[in-house]
């Protein structure tokens, strides 16, 4: 870890994809003007299936190193070097980053192809390809990076990837409102993340280290631990608190989640790339990049894992009702991400990485099958005017199906092997509530999941005759992907089979050299309750088994009904759900009237009070008091401008002494000499 | 000269200045305001001519010199001052000082 | 050097060429019927009597006339200045048009017997010199503001400079009576060593004598409260007599009471401080006067319509910045004061100058005849010359009031007077709200009349680019007026 | 005791003729009483044994100026409007004004010391005054001449214009 | 090159000159003089660059010649870290906005001298080290400046050029005062800056305390700092764009560059005592404050007005932490600042010359009709609100985390205020570049070449930066860093009670 291997193509990984971009963004309108979209799509697509052969080939090269050794480093040039803050644009690859690497591009690059299917008839076709490579440039800056400044450049790129994409479609402000709020939503989060780098390198350089750079925090975290920052708490707490709520903000989850459903105002491709396979999971990348930091933050890790398992549960609970095709993905989304957040706060990183990597293939896989069936009806995305498309679709509809069983955690798709290990991490390390909360998540993931299944295939074609007529399976370069995701989505989990069924699991081995710091070995060895693991994995099963039967019995069947389900519920926590339990409108009267209101207040003041006051200033300063009277009236009139005017009126005082009387000019002359020698005279006695 | 000291002129020399003072001040009339002028200088020249033949040897003619300087400059000045107060009349038909306002502000 | 009256002939050669041209005018006027050529005769003797100053005996001063003037560096100052303002008055009168209607030979001789008479004013070393000689500025001033026919304002202004001027010379000579019943000498330095004789000198009366004085020498430098008259006189009088008045007859002013109350009435101590006479309070006195003055002056011409009264108002509150470096009582803040004063001269003569040229042009002296001027066809010349010493009134740094504001406040920061300094930063700041009203006018708005070209006389431009250049030069490059005034602050005040 | 009465007697007359000088509502009544004023003050001269000045007092002041501010009244005051000639405004404050002041400089001479306050004597002075013109005073008596000349030619441009109208 | 600094100051005057004998009929060409004027500049200032020795905190490229030797005054020029990098900001943003000048219509041969004198002003400023000179230049820039605004501006350009003149000439005015003072008061009375730091400790400490008031109030106005900021607005609303352009890009760091070069050289105990409320306090109000009202705002140029107050924050936020991160990061603020905020003014006037007006809510959809103008907008913008991957994320990163080791809860404001910047930029953009067009918008054109041509060498100097900090962070540093020590260093105590 000392002297890390230095590779030179690794850049070529993370600027591929940014020439790419840079190619689009000035070339890409004329290309697509002269030669039409393939050039386009060529580079498009090119630079990030090469950048992911590339990753596969620094993969390949890091399997050559025995595992202590497999770190890559790529240094490029000097930052900057200021006040002991020695930063270099440098990129780092561990078995981490590599795996995330290689989802970003893996997963990129097939949504890239996709997306020349599904973006084939916009006119702006070039600019989302731009803004699409931009993104797997700012995503694979945000791995990649070696210190935590480079990551924050890569952080914040995605966060504007991310807007521009929302807003994709600007001409609706719509769109463009809801790229707003992901953005300053993510600021949010992104102030809290600079917030706590300030404090982690002041900390560092309290105890002599001044550095951001991620492996030397690792090797100098444990000073922090009981450095204390304020009020008792100790630096590393503070720290990852802060850079916990900044995940929260990037990942979606409680408090900071309310952008992501609206995010998905942007095309489908967008929202399976960024707002579900790649950027949201950032927060839990980077947690578990800092697990060492984390890890001597015990508070920090119980906070991560509760508002993990609140969130999937919060999340899963309005994902029941809603009837968007793409926002009940948003809100199992957020749910999943939820999971994960479990994962690493209770100390199970691989568990989180891996789930991070299974719910990009399914997630992908379910975004981009919600998008064909969009593209096959016209943009519809009212589950309630779709329905019975399983045969007019069939490849969007298997692969959804595998992908759903999948995410239900139905052994043995991938999604069963890694959200039953969070799920069973979450009860192994002693956090049983926690666990109760994901077990109930889980019931209700099958339940919503299964009701988009039924809603969207199964059934009578509820749209309009012309929609019907339309219906077409979607092009070769779409499906094409949505079968490899759809395999993925199956088979991903392999690499790392439960406990309970196999001894070695290759994902983990593979990953723990960057686990294994003493302190995060420390948290991670709680391992209690090796027997029962199986067991807790059938009483998942069990719920999600009875979370499928209620959707099939509900929308296939059709024996229960919705309303009277509702009804029976006294509607209340319908409605809440329904109406995402009011937190846009909570943020709306909480926060964005208020300080609309402030600034409105503050311009108000800036124009009237201040303007007014330094005028004020000067004018007291030029009168004196004996303008009392002029001033009374002004300052009823109003503050502004008071001292030019004031002074002006001064002036017209003093040049009414100039009456003009010659008589009046001898009093100035003859009355000024009395008072000198009145004064004087009281003075001399 | 017994009985008789500097402060008796002075003080004559003092209430003609002050007359002279009020006359400047109160008089709307061009003319009028001169002749106050003529008191203050009187004043003055009661002063010099006082100090004068109080002051010995020294200052024996200085006084005396500059009190006809004082009535010579007052002659020029009364001459300049007629002309331009006729000057003044041949215009506006009143040497009332009032009726010279336009100048102000 | 004390010399008889015969041998002070050898310094006053410039008082005779004056005296010899007032006279030559008048005869000429009398003997000719073509006058016109009467102004460059005039600007001739000027051009001349600035020559004989400049080439004057050089040799650290005397007493001239038995002791009545005194001839040392200080008066060769003034008397440049003033000789400097006396050649503008009459360049300026020869292109005036006003000045055209007028009696030429009276005008002219009128101008320079009044020049004359400010030379004497800066060399007075008597009180009844002083008297005199400012009795003599003041007549010729009364007749020279008074000069312009049938014009109301005109007449109106010298009947008030005459009421006024009376009142405070008459007031002025009531107390010097008092200073004389105390020193019992007329002599400056006579009265000097009386008063510093004894220890016990009646306070009380002092100071009434000196304040009935400043109503007199401030009535000259226009300060207030005894600053009444000017503005009305210099909008009544003739341009160039109000520009004359508001340089020449301001500056003979401060000579005269720099002369009064530092040599005669105070000792100057090694240090280059001034001891004032002990317990007298004029320093205090005049320090108020001073503030009023530039506040007043500033404030008043904030509202001016007439340009000619703004500048009257303007030239009140320059001689208030001037006082800073009076009223210091150290030999710094009288070289300030003279560094101003010279900075003055140059920007007001400029500025006074322009206002004649409008005035000549569109016959009115409003600012609203100045709208747009920029715009029209060779006017913009006209306009940057006038931006420029307003700029410099205003103290904006590279013109020559810069120079002369930096040296009154530096001088005033050196000796302490932190509020004086304040106020007068604050002042001047003020200051620039009406100094940028013509600015405003000129530039910022369009002309009423843009068809029509401006059209200025050579002769005019060139002494108005003569000033400008000025401005500009000395306010870069001032070294040669800043070792002139510190050369000329030498007192001759040996008594034997 | 004479030179005293004489004195009051000489003031009297000095300050009741300014006093109606500064009083009196009629310029021509003002004008008349100044002549008093200046015969005082002629009168003082003699008892401060200044006898030129008398006779200058006399012949320019009272001979000259006056009869010439006389002439004026005539030529600007209609005979009819004389009783209204003289207005005065606002005499209260100039009463306050000169009062004061006057207080303050009264207490000021009272109480200040004069340079060699004792008497002098009463000889001749025209011989010395003739004298002093001639030698330590020639320059104020040759530019008091050039004043006069130029109060001469202004007068003259001032009141040339009216005549030629 | 013997003389670069007369040189690279005087050069303007000399276009000035030409500018001004050109005869009428060669009206086109006076903005071709400015432009071949101010490319020697900018040659001169690349040459100064090049050549300038990073390895000392000392003055290079002196020239020193007696001026005034009355009052010790010198011709006194030089450059060192600090100013280096202004001279470089004033010579690229004058370059700049010579061509965003192309649109003026009317008096353009007032126009382009008047430019050119502003620019020696501006110059001069940086490269000045006698007091006395500094003085001089700062003063020389305001007429200009009046006239600018005064004559080419808004239907309020009267009053707005008359408060920009009022405001400024009151600070200025104060800063005369000091420097008096500090001539008198020292053990050797002198002007100049170098020699005055020197004998710094000479000066006692409550005559220091007074002085930096004074000093800051002075320079603050410039900043402008809260609350002396109200000029700006109206200044800049009624400006025509180059000079909106230049007033951001480089006015306004004169402030900041003279409490640099004046209050923290020459008074450092003073500084070290006052800094953290008078640029820490204060520096965050302006952060926040300025963002709020920001957001508050109709006017699109208002709004990236008020947007540059809160930017200036930053600046002096940096300067009051005194540490090395801080105090570069300020500097590097300020030209990234230059150059973010002369992107952006000469964003508003290209839309404000097409359509006539500004009001935010009066647009739409210009994106559709103008991709290439909204693209330099939206990166302008995100600049603005401090993007990493563009100049101005170093910079307030660097201000921050100087602050954080001194002023934790100011820090946490000025991080805070990215939101509110993100809130306010984007806002305003939705509104009037996203959405639907409005039809009387359809046919406004794209970017002409000359737009082009301002805007692109900006944007490209804010992408590298972004990436590579260290050209201008390598020329700062050494001299930061040694006056970071000098005030860091300088306690009260040091100060000897001379008076």
């Amino acid at each position: 870890m000392n002297n890390p291997q230095t590779v030179d193509f690794i850049r070529w990984i993370v600027v591929l994809p940014l020439l790419g971009a840079a190619f689009n963004f000035l070339l890409g309108a004329t290309l697509q003007k002269k030669l039409g979209r393939f050039a386009v799509s060529i580079t498009g697509c090119g630079v990030v299936i090469a950048s992911f052969a590339l990753a596969v080939a620094a993969f390949l090269r890091m399997l050559e190193l025995v595992p202590s050794q497999r770190f890559l480093l790529d240094d490029l040039w000097r930052w900057f070097d200021i006040g002991g803050l020695r930063l270099d644009i440098a990129f780092w690859l561990d078995p981490l980053s590599i795996v995330m690497t290689l989802i970003v591009t893996g997963v990129g690059g097939l949504i890239h192809l996709y997306s020349t299917g599904y973006m084939h008839e916009d006119p702006s076709y070039w600019r989302f390809f731009a803004w699409l490579n931009l993104f797997t440039f700012a995503m694979l800056t945000l791995v990649l990076a070696d210190n935590l400044w480079l990551m924050f450049v890569g952080w914040e790129g995605v966060g504007l990837c991310s807007f521009a994409l929302i807003g994709f479609w600007y001409t609706d402000q719509v769109n463009t409102s809801a790229g707003n709020k992901a953005f300053i939503f993510n600021r949010v989060g992104d102030w809290a993340f600079v917030v706590a780098l300030y404090s982690l390198f002041s900390g560092l350089s309290k105890v002599g280290h001044p550095t951001l750079i991620i492996r030397e925090i690792a090797r100098y975290a444990p000073l922090l631990g009981t450095q204390h920052a304020y009020a008792g708490i100790s630096v590393a707490t503070f720290v990852t608190l802060l850079l916990f709520l900044g995940a929260t903000g990037k990942s979606a989850q409680i408090p900071l989640f309310a952008w992501l459903p609206d995010a998905m105002a942007g095309p489908t491709p967008v929202s399976a790339l960024i707002h579900a396979a790649t950027m949201v999971t950032a927060g839990v990348y980077m947690i578990a990049r800092l697990n060492f930091l984390f890890s001597m933050a015990p508070l920090t890790m119980l906070v991560v894992a509760t508002i993990g398992a609140v969130t999937a549960l919060f999340a899963a609970t309005i994902g029941i009702t809603q009837n968007d095709i793409k926002r009940v993905l948003a809100y199992s989304t957020i749910s999943q991400l939820g999971y994960m957040f479990v994962g690493v706060g209770v100390g199970a990183y691989t568990a989180g990485v891996f789930h991070l990597m299974t719910h990009a293939f399914f997630k992908a896989c379910l975004f981009l099958g919600s998008g064909s069936v969009i593209h096959a009806l016209g943009g519809e995305q009212d589950m309630r005017r779709m329905g019975g498309l399983w045969h007019k679709l069939p490849v969007t509809f298997w692969t959804f199906l595998v992908a759903t069983l999948a995410i239900c955690g139905i052994p043995p798709f991938a999604g069963f092997m890694s959200k039953d290990e969070i799920i069973w991490s979450a009860f192994d390390t002693g956090h049983p509530w926690i666990w109760s909360l994901l077990w109930i998540a889980a019931g209700l993931t099958a339940f919503y999941m299964f009701r988009q299944v039924y809603m969207t295939f199964f059934g009578e074609f509820r749209g309009t005759d012309e929609q019907a007529h339309h219906l077409h399976e979607a092009p070769p370069s779409m499906s094409a992907v949505l079968v490899v995701l759809g395999l993925l989505s199956f088979a991903g989990g392999a690499v790392m089979l439960p406990r309970f069924i196999a001894t070695f699991s290759p994902f983990e081995v593979f990953l723990a050299p960057v686990f294994d710091s003493p302190q995060t070995l420390a948290v991670t060895a709680q391992t209690h309750h090796q027997g029962l693991e199986g067991y807790f994995a059938a009483l998942s099963l069990l719920l999600v088994a009875a979370g499928w039967l209620l959707a099939d019995l509900t929308y296939r069947r059709k024996i229960l009904s919705a309303d009277r389900m509702s009804r029976f519920l006294a509607g209340v926590p319908y409605t809440l759900s329904f109406h995402k339990y009011y937190v846009d409108e909570l943020y709306d009267y909480a926060v964005v009237r208020p300080y609309m209101m402030a600034t409105r207040a503050a311009g108000w003041f800036d124009l009237h009070i201040i303007d007014g006051l330094v005028n004020l200033a000067a004018a007291t300063t030029v009168l004196g008091s004996w303008l009392s009277g002029l001033f009374d009236n002004y300052v009823v009139d109003g503050l502004v401008n008071l001292a030019a005017d004031a002074t002006l009126a001064a002036g017209g005082r003093l040049r009414r002494l100039q009456t003009g009387s010659i008589n009046g000019y001898l009093y100035g002359l003859l009355a000024a000499v009395m008072v000198i020698l009145l004064v004087r005279a009281v003075l001399h006695t | 000269m017994a009985g008789l000291t500097l402060n008796h002129f002075l003080v004559l020399g003092l209430i003609l200045f002050l007359l002279g003072g009020y006359c400047v001040l109160a008089r709307r009339n061009a003319i009028g305001i001169l002749l106050g002028i003529e008191l203050i200088l009187n004043a003055a020249n009661i002063n010099y001519v006082a100090f004068s033949f109080y002051g010995g040897q020294a200052a024996k003619y200085d006084g005396q010199v500059f009190a006809i300087f004082v009535i010579m400059l007052a002659a020029a000045e009364a001459v300049i001052g007629l002309a331009i107060v006729l000057a003044i009349y041949q215009n506006l038909r009143t040497i009332d000082v009032s009726a010279t306002e336009s100048l102000s502000g | 050097m004390e010399l008889g009256n015969l041998a002070s002939l050898q310094a006053f050669y410039p008082e005779l060429l004056l005296t010899a041209a007032t006279l030559v005018i008048v005869l000429i006027d009398l003997l000719t019927s073509d006058k016109s050529w009467l102004g460059e005769v005039a600007l001739i003797s000027t051009s001349g009597a600035l020559l004989l100053i400049g080439v004057g005996p050089l040799d650290g001063g005397a007493w001239l006339f038995r002791r009545m003037l005194v001839y040392d560096s200080f008066s060769i100052f003034f008397r440049a200045l003033i000789a400097l303002a006396a050649l503008v008055a009459v360049w300026m009168s020869i292109g005036s048009q006003e000045v055209r209607r007028c009696e030429q030979g009276e005008y002219y001789s009128i101008l320079l017997a009044s020049a004359l008479g400010m030379l004497l004013m800066t060399e007075s070393a008597n009180l009844l010199m002083a008297y005199l000689s400012l009795e003599f500025v003041s007549l010729t001033s009364y007749v020279l503001t008074g000069i312009l026919r049938h014009n109301r304002r005109s007449q109106e202004a010298a009947l008030k400079y005459l009421i006024y001027g009376g009142v405070a010379s008459g007031t002025m000579i009531y107390g010097m009576s008092w200073i004389f019943g105390m020193a019992g000498s007329l002599d400056f330095m006579a009265i000097n060593r009386a008063l510093f004789a004894t220890s016990h000198i009646p306070v009380l009366a002092v100071f009434i004598a000196l304040v009935l004085i400043l109503s007199g020498l401030g009535y000259k430098v226009a300060s207030v409260p005894f600053h009444m008259w000017a503005p009305d006189v210099y909008e009544g009088a003739p341009i160039p007599i109000t520009t004359f008045l508001a340089v020449g007859s301001k500056a003979a002013g401060f000579a005269l009471m720099t002369r009064f109350f530092y040599p005669a009435i105070s000792h100057l101590g090694p240090d280059g401080n001034w001891q004032p006479l002990n317990q007298v309070a004029w320093p205090q006195l005049l320090l108020v006067v001073c503030i009023i003055t530039m506040t007043l002056g500033n404030l008043a011409a904030l509202q001016q319509q007439n340009m000619k009264r703004m500048l009257a108002y303007s030239s009140i509150a320059q001689a208030g910045y001037a006082l800073m470096g009076f009223v210091l009582l150290s030999n710094d803040g009288l070289i300030a004061m003279l560094v101003y004063l010279f900075a003055y001269y140059v920007m007001d003569a400029g500025a006074f100058l322009v206002v004649m040229i409008v005035a000549n042009l569109t016959g009115s002296e409003d600012i609203s005849a100045y709208r747009g001027l920029a715009w029209r066809r060779g006017g913009a010349l006209l306009a940057i010359s006038l931006t420029i010493f307003l700029l410099s009134l205003t103290g904006i740094p590279a013109t020559i009031g810069f120079i002369g504001k930096f040296y009154v406040f530096a001088a005033a920061i050196r000796e302490r007077f932190y509020i004086l300094a304040v106020i007068g930063i604050l002042n001047s700041v003020v200051s620039l709200y009406y100094y940028m009203r013509p600015v405003k006018a000129m530039f910022l708005e369009q002309p009423v009349d843009s068809v029509s070209a401006v059209t200025v006389e050579y002769w005019n431009y060139g002494l108005m680019g003569v000033l400008a250049l000025a401005t500009i030069f000395l306010g870069l490059y001032p070294p040669p007026i800043i070792s002139f005034a510190s050369n000329s602050l030498r007192f001759f005040i040996s008594s034997s | 005791m004479g030179p005293l009465i004489t004195f009051y007697a000489l003031a009297l007359l000095a300050i009741v003729s300014a006093a109606i000088t500064a009083f009196s509502r009629n310029i021509v009544h003002s004008a008349f009483a100044l002549f008093g004023a200046l015969a005082g003050v002629a009168g003082i001269y003699v008892l401060l044994g200044a006898d030129f000045l008398f006779i200058i007092q006399i012949f320019i002041y009272i001979g000259g100026i006056l009869v010439v501010t006389i002439f004026a009244v005539m030529l600007t005051q209609g005979i009819a409007d004389v009783n209204v000639s003289n207005r005065a405004v606002g005499v209260l404050p100039a009463l306050v004004t000169a009062g004061v002041a006057g207080g303050v400089m009264f207490y000021a001479i009272i109480h200040s010391s004069w340079y060699h306050a004792r008497p002098g004597s009463a000889t001749p002075t025209t011989y010395w005054i003739g004298d002093a013109f001639l030698g330590p005073y020639v320059l104020p008596f040759e530019v008091a001449s050039l004043v006069l000349l130029a109060a001469l030619i202004g007068a003259i441009v001032i009141s040339r214009q009216e005549v030629r109208e | 090159m013997n003389h670069p600094l007369t040189l690279i100051t005087f050069i303007p005057l000399i276009g000035m000159a030409l500018i001004l004998v050109c005869p009428p009929a060669f009206k086109a060409g006076y903005k071709w003089i400015a432009a071949a004027t101010t490319l020697p500049q900018l040659i001169i200032a690349g040459w100064l660059v090049h050549n300038f020795s990073t390895n000392t905190a000392g003055i290079q490229f002196v020239e020193r010649y007696p001026w005034i030797r009355a009052y010790h005054i010198f011709y006194f020029m030089g450059v060192d870290g600090i100013s280096i990098s202004m001279v470089l900001l004033t010579a690229i943003i004058c370059f700049i906005s010579v061509f965003a000048s192309f649109s003026i219509e009317h008096g353009e041969k007032g126009y382009y001298a008047l430019l050119m004198l502003l620019d020696t002003g501006m110059m001069g400023v940086f490269v000045a080290l006698d007091f006395f000179l500094f003085y001089i230049f700062w003063e020389v820039m305001l007429l200009p400046m009046y006239f600018l605004i005064g004559i080419w501006g808004g239907p309020r350009r009267e009053y707005a050029a008359i408060k920009f003149f009022l405001y400024t000439l009151l600070g200025s005015v104060l800063i005369l005062l000091v420097m008096l003072g500090l001539y008198y008061y020292g053990v050797t009375p002198t002007f100049d800056m170098t020699q005055l730091a020197a004998q710094s400790s000479s000066y006692s400490m409550t005559f220091q305390r007074i002085c930096w008031v004074a000093l800051f109030i002075g320079f603050a106005i410039k900043i402008p700092a809260f609350p002396f900021h109200t000029w700006l607005p109206d200044a800049h609303v009624e400006a025509p764009t180059a000079i909106s352009v230049i007033l951001a890009g480089v006015l306004l760091k004169m402030g900041t560059y003279g409490i640099l070069r004046v209050n923290y050289a020459i008074l450092p105990a003073a500084s070290h005592e006052l800094a953290w409320f008078f640029l820490g306090v204060i520096g965050t109000v302006n952060i926040v404050y300025g963002a709020m009202v920001a957001m508050a705002q109709t006017d699109y140029k208002k709004l990236v007005a008020y947007s540059s107050i809160s930017h200036m924050g930053y600046v002096m936020l940096g300067m009051a932490s005194f540490t090395a991160a801080g105090i570069n990061g300020a500097v590097l603020q300020m030209f990234n600042h230059g150059t973010i905020t002369a992107m952006l003014f000469i964003l508003v006037g290209v839309i404000y010359d097409r359509a006539h007006h500004r009001e935010i809510n009066g647009f739409g959809g210009l994106a559709q009709q103008m991709p290439l103008y909204t693209g330099i907008t939206g990166l302008a913008f995100f600049a603005a609100l401090g993007l990493p991957g563009l100049s101005a994320f170093i910079s307030e990163v660097l201000v921050l985390i100087g602050a954080w080791q001194r002023h934790p809860v100011m820090t946490v404001f000025g991080a805070g205020t990215a939101i509110l910047t993100a809130a306010y930029l984007l806002w305003c953009f939705q509104r009037i570049y996203l959405g639907r067009l409005d039809e009387k918008y359809a046919s406004l054109p794209d970017l002409s070449l000359r737009e082009g041509f301002t805007l692109v060498p900006l944007a490209v100097i804010v992408i590298v930066l972004g990436w590579y900090p260290h050209a201008i962070l390598g020329l700062l540093q050494t001299s930061l860093n040694h006056l970071n020590r000098v005030v860091l260093a300088a306690t009260p105590a040091q100060a000897v009670a001379l008076h």
